[in-house]
């Protein structure tokens, strides 16, 4: 139990530090350091690699946004299986991806009771 | 002064950014999310019937609602300040990303402001999460077709 | 006219008076704020967006330097200002309110100066016996253009610079007894050193900067030794050293005592604030405030106000161009006895 | 409740260490005699219910217990509930304890159904997929006649460790079975 909070804290930790890398070394905006991450994520898929992962670490594999990408080749990756090249396909459309809609419900519910605030 | 020389000088002058400080803090903060995220899991297993693969959605879900919060009481700004890409990073910041812009557009009214401008920061994640998901699906379902490797 | 871009005033047009209006944390935090004339209670200045509450602080701060020089707006023969927002509609609306004639000027974070010099144009010219210039911003309005939303969460480094929400307006008429005089000015170049970061604002003014105050000198005659303070609008703390250092680098040696910049001292020391201040309202703030007092009282009797703007947009950012700075000078002195 | 969370290999307070030993003993119990296990109170909670004096009288013995079995090393704990016929229990205790990747196990034999609950030890979790894989196997093999369900789980691992305490209600835990064989499908 405790070790499944220390792994996630320390694999989620790691995954931000490299994203903190591609901030400050690599001079990159918020938006194309996540894009990377992201695209990393499928790719780490794709070599079977995120899964064992997530086994691994919990929500410390989880929770950062490579995880968006892995969730996205994956459900792409089931539906190929099943119904090959065709299945590529369709499975991008099946894929839901509760981060992306309850970012958009939030998002809203938030615009209709909040204002930004704007001070440090 | 020419150029070249200046940007030696530019180099030399502006106050380098602080990395071994940045690097701690974005892991500290990056780790504490995703063990918050770690108990929120297995509040859901313990008390609901998830298991350990279905229990992130309603994780994420979770987590994306407190970002709401702190994003709509301007906190999580000052997290990101100190924790840089360990804020960014985890969903939270691609919640905190979406939820920003729609608040920030809330003026230009509900359709043309939130609904147009949401996707404005997130929507480059979305894009390439969603193309390079297809290329990698691809090659991998042409590789197992030729019997290069298996599923 | 002695050099290309430098311009006398022989009329010698004065600054009759000048207000500021700045924001709730302006009030807070700027070492300036016991000599603004108004505050708001929140950023919104009680509008409903960040873009009307931007108006209405150039409305504001218009009828305050009316009210000093005891005017009234119909005695006003022009508008000249400028913000930061797209197409400079808070100006816009402030110049449509105030029913004057009115000519918008975008010099970015130097139109502080560059309406000062316009007014004084005018004034030269016999056309205007009251003109109101100035410039301003408002935090959240520019944040949200050339940043990001005001909640985004997003890591500054030590080079950033807080864009301030205050406006700062003067009224400038033909030379009056008593009140500082505009002698030069130095119309700037648009200069552009090749520097990329839109978060490291103050390197990137720092070489028009220099490039204003060296024509000036050049221009004028003058030394830096004439002047009881040469004082920068926006380049912050990593600018203004930057600055400094290309000035000795050139030969121009000034005692750090008479080097001074608003937006390295607008919020004091205060690192939340990183490099500094910035915006059109940094400079017109402590030009109209501090700098104005300064003449007024005789604790200074010649500056030169060398106000820099960078020359971007998100959009020319994002394809990946460089960025172009400008700067304009402007020297005051103050009335009576001034020989040359 | 907090007996459920704990594996062996964790860093443990110390009521939670009491409950952990008290598990430990109660393997212990079973391995000596396995024949009177149907006349043994199901273990591992019954404390909770008893109240503190017994959960005092337990802290001294687990204590010992731990100290011998040396928390959380050496090999897997594994637990047989739910009907299993005479020889079943021996023969998934040896399947399971040539894995030593795992810290414990929960083997339910139900009807014609083998539900194994795995807990893999935290630093070989990276491999879990292909232990649950390797064990389904065995466990296929071993017990032909029966469908293998064997998840490494965690969801899984606390369910089927609850099992043990429905041993005498036979059809909430042939319900449960079912519950919990739907909840590792949804998993893949």
């Amino acid at each position: 139990m405790i070790s499944s909070f220390i792994l996630a804290f320390i694999v989620g930790g790691l995954i931000c530090v490299i994203g903190q890398l591609l901030f400050d070394v690599a001079n990159l905006t918020p938006g194309h350091t996540l894009s990377i991450l992201v695209v990393a994520g499928a790719v780490l898929d794709g070599l079977g690699l995120y899964e064992p992962l997530i086994d691994f670490a919990g929500a410390g594999a989880t929770v950062p946004i490579t995880s968006f990408g892995n969730s996205l080749t994956h459900g792409a990756l089931r539906e190929a299986e099943e119904h090959g090249i065709i299945g590529v396909i369709t499975g991008m459309f099946e894929v839901t991806s509760s981060g992306i809609s309850a970012a958009i419900l939030f998002g809203f519910i938030a615009s209709l009771i909040f204002r930004s605030k704007g001070r440090p | 002064m020419d150029q070249k020389t200046y940007s030696q000088l530019e180099q030399k002058m502006s106050p380098k950014v602080p990395l071994a400080g940045n690097l701690i803090r974005a892991f500290l903060t990056g780790g504490l999310i995703c063990a918050i995220g770690q108990g929120i899991m297995y509040f859901y297993m313990y008390f609901f019937d998830f298991t350990e693969k279905t229990a992130g959605n309603p994780t994420v879900a979770t987590l994306i609602f407190i970002v709401m919060l702190l994003t709509g009481f301007g906190k999580y700004k000052k997290i990101a300040q100190f924790g840089g890409a360990g804020s960014a990073v985890p969903v939270t910041g691609f919640g905190n990303a979406m939820i920003s812009s729609a608040i920030e557009h809330r003026t230009e009214g509900y359709v043309l402001g939130v609904g147009g401008n949401m996707f404005k920061l997130a929507g480059s994640v979305i894009v390439f999460g969603v193309f390079a998901a297809f290329v990698v699906a691809l090659i991998k379902t042409i590789l197992v077709k030729f019997g290069v490797v298996g599923w | 006219m002695v050099a290309r871009g430098v311009l006398s005033f022989s009329g010698r047009p004065s600054i009759r008076s000048a207000a500021v209006a700045a924001g709730p944390l302006e009030k807070k935090k700027s070492r300036f704020a016991h000599l603004f004339d108004q505050f708001y209670d929140s950023e919104l200045c009680g509008e409903e967006t960040n873009e009307k509450a931007h108006s209405r602080m150039i409305e504001d701060a218009c009828g305050l330097v009316l009210e000093k020089a005891e005017a009234m707006p119909a005695d006003a023969d022009f508008l000249l200002c400028g913000d930061l927002v797209n197409q400079m509609t808070p100006s816009n609306f402030a110049a449509a309110n105030l029913h004057l004639p009115y000519i918008g000027l975008f010099s970015a974070c130097a139109t502080s100066v560059s309406s000062l010099i316009a007014a004084a144009l005018l004034t030269e010219a016999g056309a205007s016996r009251l003109t109101l210039a100035g410039s301003s911003s408002q935090h959240n309005a520019i944040e949200r253009q050339f940043r990001y939303p005001i909640e985004y969460g997003f890591q500054k480094g030590p080079t950033a610079q807080w864009t301030v929400t205050a406006a700062g307006f003067a009224a400038v008429t033909p030379n009056e007894p008593g009140y500082p005089e505009i002698r030069h000015a130095t119309v700037g170049r648009s200069v552009d050193y090749g520097l990329t970061d839109p978060l490291n604002m103050g390197a990137a003014m720092a070489p028009a900067a220099f490039d204003t105050l060296n024509r000036h000198l050049s221009g004028t005659g003058n030394t830096p030794d004439d002047y009881d303070a040469i004082i920068t609008g926006d380049l912050g703390s990593v600018g203004s050293s930057l600055f400094r250092n290309m000035a000795k680098d050139e030969g121009i040696e000034v005692k750090r005592s008479k080097w001074r910049d608003a937006g390295e001292e607008f919020y004091g020391d205060d690192p939340s604030f990183f490099a500094g201040a910035s915006g059109a309202g940094c400079s017109a703030a402590v030009y109209f405030s501090d700098v104005f007092k300064r003449l007024m009282d005789g604790e200074y009797r010649r500056v030169l106000l060398i106000a820099t703007g960078a020359l971007l947009s998100p959009l020319s950012f994002q394809q990946g161009d460089t960025i172009p700075c400008t700067a304009h000078s402007v020297e005051l002195v103050m009335g009576e006895g001034g020989e040359s | 409740m907090i007996a459920y969370l704990i594996r062996p290999s964790d860093i443990l307070d110390k009521s939670e260490r009491a409950g952990h030993g008290q598990q430990a003993q109660v393997r212990l119990r079973n391995r000596a005699s396995p024949g009177e296990q149907q006349g043994l109170e199901p273990g591992p909670h019954s404390w909770t219910k008893n109240g503190g004096g017994v959960l005092k009288k337990m802290l001294g013995a687990a204590g010992i217990v731990l100290i011998l079995s040396g928390c959380g090393q050496g090999k897997a704990e594994i637990r047989v509930t739910g009907e299993p016929d005479a020889d079943d229990e021996q023969r998934a205790e040896r399947v399971l304890d040539g894995e030593e990747r795992i810290s414990s196990a929960v083997a339910v034999f139900v009807k014609e159904d083998l539900l194994v609950g795995v807990d893999v030890k935290p630093l070989s979790r990276f491999k879990k997929a292909k232990i649950e894989e390797k064990l389904k196997k065995k466990m296929e093999e071993e017990f032909p006649e029966r469908t293998v369900t064997l998840s490494g789980d965690q969801k899984i691992y606390w369910e089927t460790e609850k099992l043990e305490k429905l041993r005498d209600d036979k059809k909430k835990l042939h319900d449960q079975v079912e519950t919990i064989k739907s909840l590792s499908k949804e998993e893949t």
